[in-house]
């Protein structure tokens, strides 16, 4: 009998390996590397330039006793509980209402998810125009005689955030829309005739078995929108710039805003760092969950 | 085609029904009584229309038209659930976030039946079903078995007139499949409500029917006790979709040969003297078929009809053995017990009875 | 020679006094390839900055002189200018002095101012006053007085821009005029916090209080369309650089006559010298640090000036050019300037990082009317005392 | 049970005679159901709608009628000038060609990083679906949590590696920065289509002597075109939209339509043209949103297939 | 446990295999030896590790330990392509895209055979299994059997030595499945390859195999031929997995009465003097089983035991008929042709000869 050997573990799979290189080395020097750089220089006083000039945690104090953090944190968090709540709704209701077999039901969804496709740059510029109180909806319905009538949200510093979502919304419900429309039509139809057979009224039937069962659509939906939410920036600076004042303001813009505003690096490495941790608190377990274990058999 | 004899007060009274798809027609002016208390098998091909038909019944499709009946009353328009059916889906659609007991109570809590009712109800189906240990689990808990049963138990609590099935046991493997086809027979004769089933599965059609709607088409070609359906079919199709392995055909020819008619192919002549004939036989072209567990080997004289074949393969199936042979040009399947089995390539004698036989008229494939 | 330049002056006078200076380069033989990037210099800077960090400098950008471009410097990656500066004798035509020293960094020189601009106007619509039956006000003090009529006509009394800077300037302006020139400099220069905590600074938040109050119906963002809101006359006046001149000259409207304009608020006549400069990143292509002199030149050049501060609205760095064909506003300038009465601006005096609290703390403070002048002046403080 | 015909007559009788519901039941097209579904949907389109409609509308009209008129009214007098200008002839300081010059510039960033990115991630995808290896598992999920860091949290860092390797500012330097943040989120998307292909055939090709590549090239990528229409889609949209990298990583000559747009929108030379301002908003829009309307079916049909598995 | 036979030259020889997925073990130190031309079925429950030990063999999966040699070489680290295998998959795994012509030809275009030999082959293929107008077709326009043949088809093409097939049949319907299965039993006779057969279906192992290894929780249980492996089963678990319905067990206890075996349940006592014993018997709890066919109705006299029963269920399945009885405590099937059938409820009198039955040790469930 011939024995051929145990070949060398490293050269299984070579082509595999070879060809995960661009994934291996964007996730240990990009975001690894990356990270960890930014997270040694958050002890840092760096201005400019990054400097290995070590201040211990200065950079830490410094942030979480600025007021703009601390308003940035809480908006972030309302804009997170709103789009959340309300894109995971709407997106869902939508889809039900998509799902009865209704005619043109290409259109509409088409119609409801075109600004999808639409930059939060453009975005921000139209929705800033509509909410503008001096031509937008205030200054329409004022002029077709509710002269009393107040709409500016974005430049009520107490619900400018709110106002903020409104587009936010607009841009994103769409494709949770599509996520959940593929969910239901994942459902299998016996259950539907089930509930029926059983007496159930279409709402319940939605609320206590199909959106149950629709778990994993809605992990991968929320996952979709937490990572929006955690980097928003773009739509803030183009609706509102963080105001009025820093009644806007998010972490994200924190970060730029002191990185290369303010020319002090190792203040935005802090922040960047107390993002990062958030999100890697948040995320990890639920990465190991959902991707770590043996998914095939 | 044979149709349902009239039935005194049918639970179920399907009259003219048809229902397209747009510009499919799945089925066409379909009538069907089912009697109280009556187990009906819709057994049928792929695609023939048995869960449209059921679906229809059940309400949960909208007929293009036709009247349907259930006990008595004209529930054409009628929702799904006042309809007083219950329904066990192939793939149980059981609510897998809820338990069981949530399972079998959430129709009965929607439609506000009082907490005590609902209780005792669940108790005795759990009772009949014996799946009290399992209130407490949920779906993805349980065994398929146990799944079919809980879907079952959910018809049961809501105490209705007609149990309709689609293919409850098709997800299930042969061991279990044969076990739960007995539960639900022994369920039926305990329960004494009307069924409908549908199938494709033989076995389970004729084990299970009081009678059998054979469909094909969307149309039914057959409704019969299953012994019947098995002995006399009503046409070739009938003939072959039932039995297996299936029955044997040969085609031939029907000749009148002085006052005795045969059935002629090739050379070889089948006197059909013992042939209980269903209509006057004209000569023609025909279809000869015999079941393989009515052929028998080496059996010398005593059969009408006897010849000479070559074995090609031989298949043990345990109990019993398939002999497929080659008769003439014809592939013939012959079935026999497990003792006396030839070899492959043996040349072997076989014999039956056109008695057992059925004859089909070559052009319509109605038997003759 | 393609030379870029990268800057951020994209409004209308600013683009036109751009061209003016592009113009003069390309008359050298060379190309003034324009790299102009919308919004403030707070988004342009980054770019910038990462464009010379990331080895890929443009062959100059602009930036206020001051020390926004301190560690670029620092860390090698610009051009000393040194020996074209004492081939050309700035130190000598260029005033005031204090300009080039902001420009240095260890004895040498490392940029070319090419403008002052001051901060400290109030610019006001005559118009808007016309029509709330209003005398033009003499200074600040009269300004917050005709606040309440001005209110009563529909009248928006004082623009203030929705950008952070906008609130955070004025309120520097204030500082400068109702405070004074020493107390201006003992807070920023000495960054005196017990000083800016004490009673001479709650009079500027006191003016600005004023302010806030009289700016609360503005609905604009940039600070030309605050400043368009004074030219159509739909507010009554704007703290406002001196660079808001050009818009009122794109506009087509005239001083003195259309509008209106109180250097140091008319309390305090001093011209800040903080403005713009060229810097020169190292290039290793020889033909482009060629270039880059003769543009350094350019730049410097008595005509260019000329024509580039016209348009700008801001005062040349020369002391020997012609600028007869000023408006009045300009000449106002120029003859502060003349007198000598100058004072250094908080680009100068503040890394940018303490300019950024500030703004963060202002744009807050006027934006929201129920901070109280106690809490403001005491993060006020705290950030003099942390700055660097 | 089959109890023949006694009392037949009566059977025929009920069916004869039967006068009750008969046929399909009667549904009208106003049911309230019908009204309540689709008034809905109508009203919720035009919420949708709405902000496309004053986008147009407005780009149509002329300055005066604008500062006059009511947002959602339609153009008295249609006017193509703003399109015109906003293509053309806008000004960003110096320059005056309007957006046409982005657009090119556009076409030049996202159409390498579009087909690099989707190659890289579906390659990933494929390796980490079918060959998996010793840690793959956990760079993909470092990837995965790669796709929640905030652009600007990286922008430094990278803007040093690119320095390093010599292809910051330029054009490679870009694409390849879109490729490595679309890796995360296509990498999930293909890693869970492919996961959801049946093995059985990746384990014929094996067995018929394909290599990685062979079974990738032949077998897996003719299967996958709705799974590369949401990554197409997902990609021309981000990169075509993209403001952050574009306006770091490049230079003004080879600044994306974005970066244009927002030049002239902020560059308000006087007053706002809010009509050449809408008019470059949408013709910035416009390619993602005409690759998004020619695909949307399959766009709905790949995110099911592979963003909604568990 | 009865492991194989030595076999002087074996086709696929399996050494001490053991596969772990982390770390679970599903497959442990197995040892195989296929015979050249030999018609092996790997027959178990589901999730026994069937499949897994075929794509060991194919080279699909990295085994843990042991070796494996196919035509005397050891292929234990060698690529898929490289063991003259030919795989036939449960899903048939034909490529979507491609014609069936391109189906088949994909292995030797991608090895770089010359186009004239793969015309050849393909041809050749075809043409034995009768799919010559099926060849520019793609896959979504075959039907079930179709498909199942261009499987085969593209293991044929590639001349290998070994052709394995996960399941080949179980995604067809019944009718079909027994055609199938008919044409692989012709197609190894035609081509005399070894191969390596899974399926959980026992009348698929017992119809196709030369020899069968019934296969529960990775381990082999029983490797013989089907006869053999349906009349004397090693262990209670094999001989519940094979027929269907299953054997009979009664739970009881052996024990020695004067100098002869009984079986002793309740109150019924079985004697034993027929019984071949596997090994000496030892008095103790134990485990009898008897097949349904092997039990007769009326038998009056002749038989070793008789007692009564009383009949629960009929189930008639056309060729004959299964009945369902309670014996004293126990359940117990028969099977009967279907001409003589009690009914529901009847007392009958039931016998058999132990000579057919099992027994089997009541704790550890070896034969004995
Ligand atoms: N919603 C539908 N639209 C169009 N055609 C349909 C629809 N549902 C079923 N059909 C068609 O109606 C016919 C009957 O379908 P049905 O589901 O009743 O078959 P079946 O007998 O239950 O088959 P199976 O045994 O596969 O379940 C099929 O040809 C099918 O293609
Ligand atoms: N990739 C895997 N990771 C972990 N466990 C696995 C994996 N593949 C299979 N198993 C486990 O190995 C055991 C054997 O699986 P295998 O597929 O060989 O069973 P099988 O006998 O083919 O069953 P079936 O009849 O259902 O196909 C099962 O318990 C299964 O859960
Ligand atoms: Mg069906
Ligand atoms: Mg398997």
């Amino acid at each position: 009998m011939s024995n051929s050997e145990r070949p060398s573990k490293l050269f299984r799979n070579l082509n595999a390996k070879v060809a995960s290189i661009p994934m291996v080395l964007t996730a240990l020097v990009v975001f690894v590397g990356g990270t960890a750089w930014t997270v040694l220089y958050s002890f840092t006083n760096s201005k400019l330039l990054p400097r290995l000039n070590f201040v211990g945690l200065d950079q830490y104090h410094r942030l979480w006793s600025t007021s703009r953090w601390l308003v940035s944190i809480e908006n972030l968090l309302i804009y997170g509980a709103i789009s959340l709540v309300f894109s995971l709704v709407i997106g869902f209701l939508l889809a039900a209402l998509l799902d009865q077999k209704i005619r043109f039901e290409d259109t509409f969804r088409t119609i409801f998810l075109y600004p999808f496709a639409l930059s939060f740059i453009v975005t921000g510029l139209v929705w800033q125009w509509l909410l503008n109180p001096d031509f937008g909806v205030q200054r329409v319905v004022r002029d077709l005689g509710w002269t009393s009538f107040s709409f500016d949200p974005l430049y009520n510093s107490s619900i400018v955030i709110y106002g903020i979502s409104i587009a936010a919304l607009w841009q994103g419900t769409g494709l949770i829309m599509c996520l959940m429309l593929a969910g239901l039509r994942g459902i299998d139809e016996d259950i539907w005739k089930a509930a029926r057979v059983d007496g159930i009224p279409a709402w319940k039937t939605y609320l206590f078995i199909v959106i149950p069962m629709m778990r994993p659509v809605f992990i991968t939906t929320l996952v979709i929108i937490a990572a929006g939410i955690v980097k928003v920036y773009d739509l803030v600076v183009a609706q509102t710039s963080g105001g009025p004042g820093i009644a806007s303001e998010v972490p994200a813009k924190y970060v730029y805003d002191y990185m290369f505003f303010a020319q002090n690096l190792g203040q935005g490495f802090a922040a960047s760092t107390m993002m990062l941790l958030s999100v890697v608190i948040v995320i990890v377990p639920w990465a190991y969950l959902e991707f770590g274990g043996k998914k095939r058999g | 085609m044979m149709m349902a004899a009239e039935i005194a007060n049918p639970s179920v009274s399907i009259q003219d029904l048809s229902l397209n798809f747009g510009a499919v027609s799945v089925l066409q002016t379909l009538n069907l009584d089912v009697a109280d208390g009556e187990f009906i098998v819709l057994l049928g091909p792929s695609g023939c229309g048995k869960s449209t038909l059921l679906n229809c019944i059940a309400g949960l499709l909208d007929i293009s038209d036709g009247r349907i009946f259930i006990k008595g009353k004209n529930v054409t328009w009628e929702e799904p659930k006042d309809r007083g059916i219950g329904m066990v889906f192939q793939s149980y659609a059981l609510y897998p976030q809820m338990t069981v007991e949530r399972n079998l109570s959430f129709g009965l809590r929607v439609a506000g039946v009082p907490k005590d009712e609902i209780a005792k109800r669940i108790a005795r189906a759990a009772e009949i079903l014996q799946i009290e240990p399992l209130l407490q689990r949920k779906p993805s808990a349980l065994s398929g078995g146990q799944r079919q049963r809980v879907a079952i138990g959910r018809a049961l609590v809501r105490d209705v007139d007609v149990f309709l099935f689609d293919e409850p046991l098709s997800n299930l493997d042969a061991k279990l499949r044969s076990e739960l086809r007995v539960e639900i027979k022994l369920l039926h004769r305990h329960l004494k409500n009307t069924m409908i089933y549908v199938t494709h599965d033989q076995i389970e059609a004729m084990t299970l029917a009081d009678r059998i709607a054979v469909m094909k088409g969307g149309v039914i070609q057959q409704l019969d006790a299953p012994q019947t359906i098995y002995n006399r079919p009503v046409n070739r199709f009938v003939a072959g979709f039932l039995g297996s392995p299936a029955m044997n055909f040969i085609d031939g020819r029907l000749e009148k040969d002085g006052g005795d008619w045969h059935f002629a192919v090739e050379d070889v002549r089948i006197p059909l003297a013992t042939y209980a004939f269903e209509k006057e036989p004209a000569p023609g072209p025909a279809v000869f078929g015999i079941r393989p567990e009515h052929v028998a080997f080496n059996s010398g004289t005593g059969w009408p009809f006897t010849a000479t074949a070559n074995v090609e393969v031989v298949e043990p199936m345990g109990s019993d053995t398939l002999v497929w042979l080659k008769l003439g040009q014809q592939n013939f399947t012959v079935r026999v017990t497990s003792e006396r089995t030839p070899k492959n390539g043996d040349a072997v004698s076989i014999g039956f009875d056109p008695l057992r036989a059925s004859l089909f008229d070559g052009q319509t494939g109605d038997r003759i | 020679t393609d030379l870029e330049v990268t800057h951020w002056w994209t409004s209308g006078g600013e683009a036109a006094a751009v061209a003016e200076l592009a113009k003069a380069f390309d008359a050298t033989g060379n190309h003034w390839v324009d790299g102009a990037i919308a919004g403030s210099g707070g988004t342009a800077r980054p770019i910038m900055i990462s464009r010379i960090t990331g080895g890929d400098p443009m062959g100059a950008t602009q930036f206020n002189h001051g020390r926004q471009a301190e560690e670029l410097v620092q860390a090698g990656l610009m051009r000393d200018l040194t020996d074209i500066a004492t081939k050309d004798k700035w130190t000598e035509v260029v005033r005031p002095k204090s300009l080039l020293d902001s420009c240095t960094i260890d004895g040498k020189i490392y940029c070319v101012p090419v403008n002052i601009h001051s901060w400290q106007w109030l610019w006001l619509s005559n118009e808007a006053f016309q029509k709330a039956g209003l005398p033009l006000p003499k200074d600040w003090n009269e300004f917050v007085a005709d606040a309440p009529a001005l209110e009563k006509a529909g009248i928006i009394p004082l623009a203030v821009g929705g950008q952070a800077w906008q609130a955070s300037g004025a309120f520097d302006v204030l500082m400068a005029a109702v405070g004074g020139t020493d107390t201006f400099l003992k807070v920023y220069k000495d960054k005196d916090a017990t000083f800016a905590a004490g009673p001479e600074i709650a009079k500027v938040f006191k003016a600005a209080d004023d302010a806030r109050k009289m700016a609360k119906n503005t609905n604009v963002q940039d600070w030309n369309q605050a400043t368009n809101l004074v030219i159509t006359g739909k507010a009554a006046g704007q703290i406002m650089g001196d660079w808001a001149q050009g818009e009122f000259q794109v506009a087509g409207k005239t001083a003195g006559k259309d509008y209106t304009c109180l250097p140091g608020l008319g309390l305090n006549e001093v011209i800040a010298t903080g403005g713009d400069a060229f810097y020169f990143p190292l290039l290793k292509d020889e033909a482009k640090a060629k270039a880059q002199v003769v543009l350094a030149e350019t730049l410097l050049d008595p005509k260019t000036q000329v024509a580039f501060n016209l348009k700008k609205g801001s005062l040349p760095v020369r002391g020997d050019v012609d600028l007869n064909t000023a408006n009045d506003c300009m000449k106002k300038g120029l003859a502060i300037l003349a007198k000598g009465a100058v004072m250094p601006w908080t680009d100068q005096l503040l890394s940018q990082d303490s300019q950024k609290q500030k703004e963060d703390l202002f744009s807050e403070f006027f934006a929201k009317p129920d901070m109280t002048l106690e809490e403001a002046q005491k993060r006020f403080a705290e950030i003099i005392g942390s700055a660097d | 049970m089959a109890d023949v015909a006694s009392l037949s007559t009566s059977a025929q009788a009920l069916r004869r005679h039967a006068t009750g519901p008969s046929g399909p039941k009667p549904r009208h097209a106003l049911s309230r159901r019908n009204i309540f579904l689709y008034g809905t949907l109508i009203v919720v389109a035009l919420y949708y709608l709405l902000p496309l409609y004053v986008m147009i509308v407005t780009s149509l009209k002329g300055m005066p009628e604008i500062r006059l008129g009511n947002i959602f009214s339609p153009p008295m007098e249609i006017t193509f000038e703003p399109w015109v200008k906003a293509w053309a002839s806008a000004c960003t300081g110096l320059n005056c060609d309007g957006l046409s010059r982005g657009f090119w510039n556009s076409v030049r960033i996202t159409v390498p990083s579009v087909l690099l990115s989707i190659a890289i991630a579906s390659v990933n995808g494929y390796a980490l679906a079918n060959w998996r290896f010793k840690g793959a598992d956990t760079f993909f999920i470092i990837l995965i949590v790669g796709a929640f860091i905030p652009y600007q949290v990286m922008i430094y860092p990278i803007v040093i590696i690119l320095r390093e390797i010599g292809i910051y500012g330029t054009l490679t330097g870009l694409v390849i920065v879109h490729s490595i943040f679309g890796m995360p989120i296509l990498t999930l998307l293909f890693r869970n289509y492919f996961t959801s292909m049946p093995e059985e055939l990746f384990r014929a090709a094996r067995v018929d002597g394909a290599g990685f590549w062979g079974i990738y090239l032949r077998i897996m990528l003719p299967m996958s075109l709705p799974i590369f229409v949401v990554a197409i889609i997902l990609q021309v949209t981000g990169i075509w939209n993209d403001f952050l990298f574009g306006v770091v990583y490049t230079r003004p000559d080879t600044y994306p339509m974005t970066v244009q747009l927002n030049n002239i929108v902020n560059s308000v030379q006087g007053v706002k043209e809010y009509n050449v301002n809408m008019a470059a908003t949408i013709l910035t829009g416009l390619v993602p949103l005409i690759v998004y309307f020619i695909s949307g079916k399959l766009f709905v049909r790949g995110i099911a297939a592979g963003a909604v598995k568990g």
